[in-house]
């Protein structure tokens, strides 16, 4: 990965860091954690009467890698269905674990910006927590629904 | 000979006469620095421990010299590094035996597994359980056991053998009650070499739903394991016996059981989160892997399980078997000589490469100690499984037990060195 | 700064200018293989491990490729070779710490050494029995003390800390009371780098006949410890905190403790008979110690302790402590900057060569990350320190801390490094 | 050491094994154990009306080793004080536990025999093994008397 490269994926990390979209407070819903710095955060996922997602927010406190993958996460699932925004999801887990190829995050956005991160056994879970998050509230709404 | 096979050949093969396989042997042997510095060493104790090819050695300085950080926690690259390193060797492993990388947690060894076990499922039992073991265990998984068993009240049950060194299966069926909560057994007994059909063991347990423990610190240089095909529900072997490491080993649990049992030893790494009052475990396998692990030595024991790999692991262990047996047909008319364990032709499995052996009139100690005159180190004693030796009737006896590196012509000068002995002691 | 002391001095000394110690660090860096990797790397996470000189990793090698054979009951001269090795290393390390040999037991590291008292003694005490800790403990001396308390029904109490990072001494006074059995605390915090006042601790506690435990895991690589003037009933550390391998530690006990205590683990070599129906266990130290131990890894500790020895171990803890005090000099006016800890002139002992700070707005693991491009390790997190990072009211922190291969020009160097991320984040 | 000596050494352990003069069934006292390899030795001391010791066998199964440094020690005993017995244990055990230096066990007759296995941390338990039997009995007297 050259420099010229790993500058843009930073300038957009700042970006969603700097100046998040989708950071409000939120409460009721229970935080996820990073046991190895504290970091936590919570995302509440609203769907829309055509069942797509109408909206997407998070609350939390971390580094700027777990906190612009939340905001970044949330622009992306908006206006998907339950279960595209699943796949998107399960997808950029698989690729942190490294199961998946991290060309696949070519698909999923401003998340492309984790590139670099993947290769970062420590520094991957920052850019997880947010969409584990994600993930307990997708579930809770398939159930639901 | 062949003389080609010297040079050509670098990995056994079952369609290899044994002499062809020797010249294998005699291949890998200059891979093994400790031979560089004893070129007429026959190390023939390989049950206690094997050495360690240069590989092995390789890569465990690797990670000091290159990526010596802690894991888990460190931002910075080099400590991504060494992150990213321990967890490969975990998935190099977890891959090695057919396991999910969570499946595998890092221990010293095949005794901190059990302990471990001994103590996390130990917590789930309550007084008037029953676990079973065999008579021919290594003190390793037998200890554990009883001190447990004096903890929480628990019944240990023994599967007797037979006086050829063979289990009584049997009798299992006997043992088998509705209290059984755990069938804790050898893979490959240290002493008589018997491999155990563990095979039939596993059925029978799971089909009164019973889990079990295989102890494969004998097994796993001789033979590939895979957990989805044998169906263990734990598996715990040593580094330092498969020609990794010493102070690492692994424990294979099936992901149900190692989320249900609670940890084993407290500390950093372990926990998700701790308050003055009280913690929340990590999730498997961190959970049971307290302190700063031992980071070389994974990348070690994942180096020597790629190094088996390559030099076909299967016909390896046929290969060890095959150099047992002939070593036993070499030297069973001696006089007053005795060996321990099944004789050629048994119903049951295989003999691993180990070979135990008494001497009328001659201590073991004495016959160890001779046969290190002539370059041979055997090991003497009860090889710590006092009760089989008991059951066996024998104090102490002297292992013959070969690795990678032993080849035909050793055989043979060891089989000779036991006529001498005879003679002069 | 003195050319001179560049290529004579090979020793830190108290009568040395923080600038002619420094050129020894810079003499001392040239030892040390990953530094041959990475020379302009600035290596400042020593709390959470040290790098390792030559002269570990060759000591642990040459056990490899000269002696490598498993320990204790190998009749053969490599075996002997072996343990001999291995029972050297062990009276290496009780004279480094003032104890007999036997009183010394190799362990993974701290962790596990706390965990096997946490057993061990654990199980000689009853409901309702009391032990107490500090605010200040790292996870490993915490978690397994709460996991002894669920199981036995202990209480465990706390020494509070002052907001400077202190111990509250008169605290201590009301916790003692006729049903605390021990006193298990850390030496030197590893977090606000304290340096406890362990001498006062354990005077008062022998006053009231109660056992204390001390965690030397940051104390052993900054000070030399003796265990008779220091008079502690246990102490642990870990080998690779002080330029030793990983996988290797100490549990020193009193004779006495040791001798009463049960053993922890079972398995082979800490026995001394073993029947189906039970065992005796062996003397000590071998008690404590199941299974193949690290042998390699004892080696390595071994040599780690006299490498500390021979370059003026104390001298080397001032100095480390010099650098931090500067690093905090060059550092606490930049704004929003927040030093964790003793701030200079506190009137307990020192502090060590720790320094953990907070920078308003910027995340730890942001501040790391970028201090990581400029080639500096310094460590983000709760250090494995929960209780602590909540008492402070701190959720994570940047850690500096130095090992005995930092110079002044890394301290400068650091310090401009934070004025410009206060900058530039 | 030379290989002369090294053989002389064998000669005389040999000897003492082969053709052990204090050896015969004992009973009454307890064993003591090598638990490394099962071998266990028992040694009876008896008083002469002199307050010297008359009499001192040994009875036990093991390796050449433990063995003959049974009956080296028997031999040694006889005609000796409590205390000059005591001495002599004590010597032998510290030069094996690498406390004194082996030269020092010229002073305890065919015992100079085991100066090659002093360095042998494993089999020196073998020779030590019949020399704590004999320190427990040489107590028990010692306490009686
Ligand atoms: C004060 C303290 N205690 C205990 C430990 C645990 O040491 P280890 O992980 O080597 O077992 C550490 C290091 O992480 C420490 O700093
Ligand atoms: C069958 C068996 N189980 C367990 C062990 C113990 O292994 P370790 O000493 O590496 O923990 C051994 C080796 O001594 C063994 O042979």
């Amino acid at each position: 990965m050259s420099d010229t490269f790993d500058s843009l994926y930073e300038e957009i990390i700042r970006d969603h860091y700097k100046n998040p979209q989708h950071k409000r407070p939120l409460d009721s819903i229970p935080f996820v954690q990073n046991p190895s710095c504290g970091d936590k955060v919570r995302v509440s996922i609203s769907l829309g009467p055509d069942g797509k997602i109408a909206e997407t927010a998070f609350d939390g406190s971390g580094c700027s890698i777990s906190m612009s993958s939340a905001d970044v996460l949330a622009e992306l699932l908006e206006g998907k269905t339950l279960a595209e925004a699943k796949e998107m999801v399960h997808l950029f887990l698989a690729v942190l674990r490294g199961e998946r190829d991290v060309a696949e995050l070519d698909k999923l956005g401003d998340a492309m910006a984790f590139k670099g991160v993947a290769r970062l056994p420590v520094r991957l879970k920052c850019a997880a927590l947010s969409w584990r998050a994600a993930l307990e509230q997708l579930e809770k709404l398939t159930g639901e629904t | 000979m062949n003389a080609l096979a010297d040079i050509n050949q670098k990995t056994f093969s079952l369609d290899f006469s044994v002499e062809e396989n020797s010249s294998v042997a005699r291949f890998i042997k200059k891979q093994y620095p400790l031979f560089d510095q004893y070129p007429h060493l026959v190390y023939v104790d390989n049950a206690a421990t094997s050495q360690k090819p240069r590989s092995v050695l390789d890569a465990e300085q690797g990670l000091y010299t290159r990526a010596c950080a802690n894991v888990h926690r460190a931002i910075y690259n080099l400590g991504e590094a060494a992150t990213g390193l321990y967890e490969e060797s975990r998935k190099t492993l977890a891959h090695f035996i057919g396991a999910a990388p969570e499946e595998c947690v890092f221990t010293r060894g095949t005794t901190e597994a059990i302990n471990l076990l001994a103590h996390s499922f130990g917590e789930t039992l309550s007084a008037g359980d029953e676990i079973i073991l065999t008579e021919m265990e290594h003190h390793a998984n037998l200890v554990p056991w009883q001190q447990l068993a004096l903890r929480r009240g628990i019944k240990l049950k023994f599967i007797p053998i037979t006086d050829e060194g063979l289990l009584n299966l049997e009798a299992l069926h006997q043992l088998i009650g509705k209290r059984t909560r755990l069938i804790a057994m050898t893979m490959v007994s240290n002493v008589l070499g018997t491999r155990n059909p563990v095979e039939t063991v596993i059925t029978l347990a799971h089909e009164a739903g019973i889990p079990v423990l295989l102890d494969a610190a004998q097994a796993i240089p001789a033979e590939p394991l895979n957990v989805r095909s044998l169906d263990p529900d734990f598996l715990a072997f040593s580094g330092h016996k498969m020609y990794g490491p010493f102070g690492i080993g692994l424990l294979y649990g099936k992901r149900k059981w190692l989320e249900m049992i609670p940890p084993f030893m407290g500390g950093g790494d372990m926990i998700s989160e701790v308050r003055l009052e009280g913690f929340t475990p990590n999730e498997i396998p961190y959970k049971f892997e307290a302190g700063t692990p031992p980071v070389a030595q994974a990348v070690g024991i994942a180096e020597a399980a790629r190094w088996l790999e390559g030099l076909g692991h299967e016909d390896l262990g046929r290969y060890e078997s095959e150099l047992a047996q002939l070593l036993i047909n070499e030297i069973k008319d001696i006089p007053g000589i005795r060996i321990l364990g099944s004789q050629p032709g048994a119903p049951q499995g295989r003999r691993a490469g180990i070979v135990a052996l008494t001497m009328e009139g001659v201590h073991a100690h004495d016959l160890a100690a001779y046969l290190d005159r002539y370059g041979i180190t055997v090991r003497a004693g009860h090889h710590c499984a006092h009760p089989l030796a008991q059951r066996l009737g024998v104090v102490s006896s002297a292992r013959v037990s070969f690795g990678a590196y032993n080849t035909l012509e050793e055989v043979h000068y060891i089989a000779d060195m036991l006529h001498k002995a005879r003679k002069e002691l």
